[in-house]
C-alpha cells in the first residue's frame, strides 16, 4: 500500500516536472521579448526542477543518493534565482527595454 | 555567427553536450573532466580573450570553395575508413580484448580502489599521467611567460577603481556567491579524496577547486583576489604539486622498487597503493588548480593593460 | 541494419569535419581555436565510444554487476582533456600577444602588416 | 515515467538550443545558456536513474556549480566590454547574428 502511494505520487511529480519544463521550453521559444522569456525560463529552472528531483527522490531508497539529490536542489533552488536576478540586472544596465508598452499600444489601435 | 561572445558561449554549451553524451556513455570521469573543463575554464579564458580582442569578426572567409572541397573529401575517405571499424558497442572489438579484461578482473585484487579509472590512472598507467602534469605545469609556464607584465602602480589602481564601480550592482549575486564558495573548496575537497570510490580524482578536483577561486576573483575584483591569493605562493604551489608527484617516484625507487611502484611504499601492497595513489592525486590536484589559477589571473590582469594600450592608440 | 551499427563513427567525422572547415576556412584566430576544440572534442567521442559495450556499465566496482566498458580509453581521455586546456590556454595567450602586436586577430590583416614590414 | 521525463527534458533543451542560436541580444543567449545548463542537470539525475547506477550524481552537482560560474563570467565579461563599446553592442544586438 506504502510503495503504491511512494509510486504514484512520484510519477506525479515527475510528470507535473516534464509539464512544466515542456511549457517553459515552448515558452523561451515564443515568448515575444527578453524579459517575458526570462519568466519561462525562472518556472522551469525552479519549480519543474524541484518536481523532477522530487519525483527521483521518492523513487530511491538510498539515504546518500537522497542527500545528494537534496543537496542537487537547494543548489538549483540558490542558484538559478540568483542568475536570472543577475542576467535581468545587466540587461536593464545595458539599456535593453521591454517590448511590452509598444505591443499594447499596438493592441489598443488595431 | 558574427558575434564572438555568443560563440564563446555556444562552445560551452557545446561541452555541456559532449559531457551528456559522455555520461551516456558510461565515462562518468570523463564527464566529470569534461563538465569542468570543457563547458567552465576553457569557455571562460575563451571569453577573457574576447573581452581583450574585441567581439565583432570581420566575415571575410578566404577560399572556402576550397576548403569545402578538401573537408569533403577527407569526410568521405574517413566514412569510407569507418566500414571496416567494429560496431558501437560490440563486446568482441578488438579495443576491448586484450589489457582491458585484466584492468577489471584483477585490479582490486592489486591495487584495492571500486574506480577502475583511478586505478589505472594513478598506478598502471602513472608515467603517462607524471607526463600529464608535466604538460599542464609547462602551459602555466608559458602562459606566466606570454602574459605577465612589470607592474605599474599607477596602472593598478584605475583597474581597481573599474572593478569597484563594476561590483555595486551585483550585491546578491556576491551574497549568495559568499555562501556557495566554501561549499564549492568543500566540495572539490570531497571530489579529491572520494577519487577512489566514485567518478573523481586530482584532475577534476584541481579544476573545481580553481573554479571557485576564479568565482571570487571574478565577483570581487582582481585586486582583492590578489590579496587573498599571493601570485608567488600560488606558483610556487604549482612546483610543489609536481614535485609531491615526483617524489612519490623517486621514494618507491629508494624503496626498493622501480620508479611510481607503489608495492613497496608500505609493507602490505595495497596499503601501499592506497599511500601512493592517494599522494599522486594530491599532487596532481595542487599542480592542476594553481596552473589555472595562474592562467586565469594573467589573462584577467591583462585585460586592463589591452584595454588602456588600445585607448592610447 | 550493419551498415547503422557505425553510426557513432559518422558522428565523430562530421563533427571532426565541421572542426577542420572551422579551423581553415575563418580567418579570425578565437574562431579557430573554438574551431580546434571541436577537433578535440570528436577525438574524445571516438575513443569514448571505442569503450562503450552494449549494456555495460561504468567502471566503476560494484555488486550485481559484471559487466563493465572499456575502462582503459577513459583514462586516456581524461588525460587528454586536461591537455586540452592546457593547449586552449596557450593558444588563447598567443591571441592576445598577436592582438597587443598587431592590433587585429584576423589572419589577413596580420599578413597584410607582417607584408608591410618585409 | 523516468524515460518520458528523459524525452521531456530533451525536447526541451533543443529549443533552448534553437533560443541561444537564434537569440536576437546577446542577453537572449545568456539565458538559453543558463537554462541549458539547468536542464543538463536534471537530465544527468534523470539519466543515472535510467541506466540503474544513481550514485554519480555527484556530475551533476558540478554541473550546477561550473554553470552558474560560467553564467557570472558571461555577465562579468560582457560589462567590461560594454564599457568600451557601448553603442555599437546595442545596434549589433538589436540587428541579431
Amino acid at each position: 500500500m506504502m510503495d503504491m502511494v511512494i509510486d504514484i505520487s512520484s510519477a506525479l511529480c515527475l510528470l507535473l516536472g516534464s509539464f512544466l519544463c515542456l511549457s517553459g521550453g515552448v515558452g523561451i521559444i515564443r515568448f515575444p521579448d527578453f524579459y517575458t522569456r526570462m519568466h519561462g525560463a525562472g518556472v522551469t529552472d525552479t519549480l519543474a526542477a524541484s518536481m523532477i528531483l522530487i519525483g527521483l527522490m521518492l523513487q530511491n531508497p538510498d539515504a546518500i543518493v537522497i542527500l545528494k539529490l537534496v543537496m542537487i536542489l537547494l543548489m538549483t533552488l540558490f542558484i538559478s534565482p540568483t542568475a536570472s536576478h543577475a542576467i535581468a540586472k545587466a540587461a536593464i544596465n545595458s539599456g535593453l527595454l521591454p517590448l511590452l508598452d509598444n505591443k499594447e499600444n499596438k493592441d489598443g489601435e488595431s | 555567427m558574427k558575434d564572438l561572445f555568443a560563440v564563446a558561449m555556444l562552445s560551452g554549451i557545446y561541452g555541456l553536450l559532449s559531457a551528456s553524451l559522455f555520461v551516456t556513455m558510461d565515462a562518468v570521469d570523463v564527464a566529470f573532466t569534461e563538465a569542468s573543463v570543457g563547458a567552465g575554464i576553457s569557455t571562460l579564458l575563451m571569453l577573457t580573450t574576447v573581452a581583450m580582442t574585441g567581439r565583432s569578426e570581420n566575415t571575410v572567409r578566404h577560399k572556402p570553395v576550397l576548403a569545402l572541397v578538401v573537408v569533403f573529401v577527407t569526410g568521405a575517405l574517413l566514412i569510407y575508413g569507418t566500414l571496416d571499424m567494429p560496431y558501437f558497442g560490440d563486446v568482441q572489438a578488438a579495443a576491448n580484448l586484450h589489457v582491458a579484461p585484466r584492468y577489471i578482473q584483477d585490479s582490486f585484487q592489486e591495487i584495492g580502489v571500486d574506480n577502475i579509472v583511478t586505478s589505472v590512472l594513478a598506478s598502471y598507467r602513472a608515467f603517462d599521467t607524471f607526463g600529464e602534469v608535466v604538460v599542464i605545469f609547462t602551459a602555466g609556464i608559458g602562459v606566466l611567460a606570454l602574459l605577465t607584465f612589470t607592474r605599474r602602480p599607477k596602472g593598478d589602481t584605475e583597474i581597481n577603481s573599474l572593478n569597484d564601480s563594476m561590483h555595486e550592482q551585483y550585491l546578491i549575486v556576491r551574497i549568495v556567491s559568499k555562501i556557495l564558495i566554501p561549499f564549492i573548496l568543500l566540495f572539490a575537497l570531497y571530489v579529491q579524496f572520494h577519487g577512489d570510490f566514485g567518478p573523481g580524482g586530482g584532475f577534476q578536483a584541481g579544476v573545481i577547486f580553481a573554479a571557485a577561486i576564479i568565482l571570487y576573483a571574478m565577483l570581487f575584483g582582481m585586486s582583492v583576489a590578489r590579496r587573498v591569493i599571493n601570485q608567488s605562493f600560488v606558483q610556487l604551489f604549482a612546483a610543489v604539486g609536481v614535485l609531491t608527484y615526483g617524489s612519490v617516484g623517486v621514494a618507491s625507487m629508494l624503496n626498493g622498487g622501480n620508479f611510481l611502484d607503489y608495492d613497496v611504499l608500505s609493507d602490505d601492497p595495497v596499503a601501499g597503493q592506497h599511500l601512493g595513489i592517494l599522494l599522486i592525486e594530491l599532487g596532481v590536484g595542487i599542480a592542476v588548480a594553481t596552473v589555472v589559477i595562474i592562467i586565469f589571473f594573467n589573462f584577467a590582469g591583462r585585460i586592463g593593460f589591452s584595454k588602456r594600450e588600445g585607448n592610447k592608440e | 541494419m550493419m551498415i547503422l551499427g557505425l553510426y557513432n563513427y559518422w558522428i565523430v567525422v562530421v563533427l571532426m569535419m565541421i572542426g577542420l572547415y572551422i579551423v581553415i576556412a575563418h580567418g579570425n584566430l578565437v574562431k579557430k581555436t573554438v574551431g580546434l576544440n571541436i577537433f578535440q572534442t570528436s577525438v574524445f567521442i571516438f575513443y569514448i565510444s571505442l569503450g562503450k559495450v552494449d549494456g555495460g556499465s561504468a567502471p566503476i566496482l560494484a555488486e550485481g554487476v559484471n559487466l563493465y566498458s572499456n575502462p582503459l580509453p577513459h583514462v586516456l581521455i581524461l588525460t587528454a582533456i586536461v591537455v586540452s586546456l592546457a593547449t586552449t590556454a596557450l593558444g588563447l595567450a598567443i591571441v592576445v600577444r598577436i592582438k597587443e602586436a598587431y592590433g587585429s586577430i584576423e589572419e589577413e590583416k596580420i599578413q597584410m602588416e607582417d607584408n608591410k614590414e618585409c | 515515467m523516468l524515460i518520458a521525463a528523459t524525452i521531456a527534458i530533451l525536447v526541451v533543451m533543443a529549443l533552448t538550443i534553437v533560443r541561444g542560436c537564434m537569440g536576437p541580444t546577446l542577453y537572449d543567449r545568456i539565458l538559453a545558456v543558463n537554462m541549458f545548463g539547468t536542464k543538463t542537470v536534471l537530465l544527468i539525475s534523470l539519466l543515472g536513474f535510467v541506466m540503474g547506477r544513481p550514485e554519480f550524481l555527484d556530475i551533476a552537482i558540478v554541473y550546477a556549480l561550473i554553470n552558474f560560474i560560467s553564467v557570472i563570467g558571461v555577465l562579468r565579461f560582457s560589462d567590461s566590454l560594454g564599457f568600451k563599446q557601448a553603442p555599437q553592442e546595442k545596434e549589433s544586438g538589436e540587428k541579431g547574428s
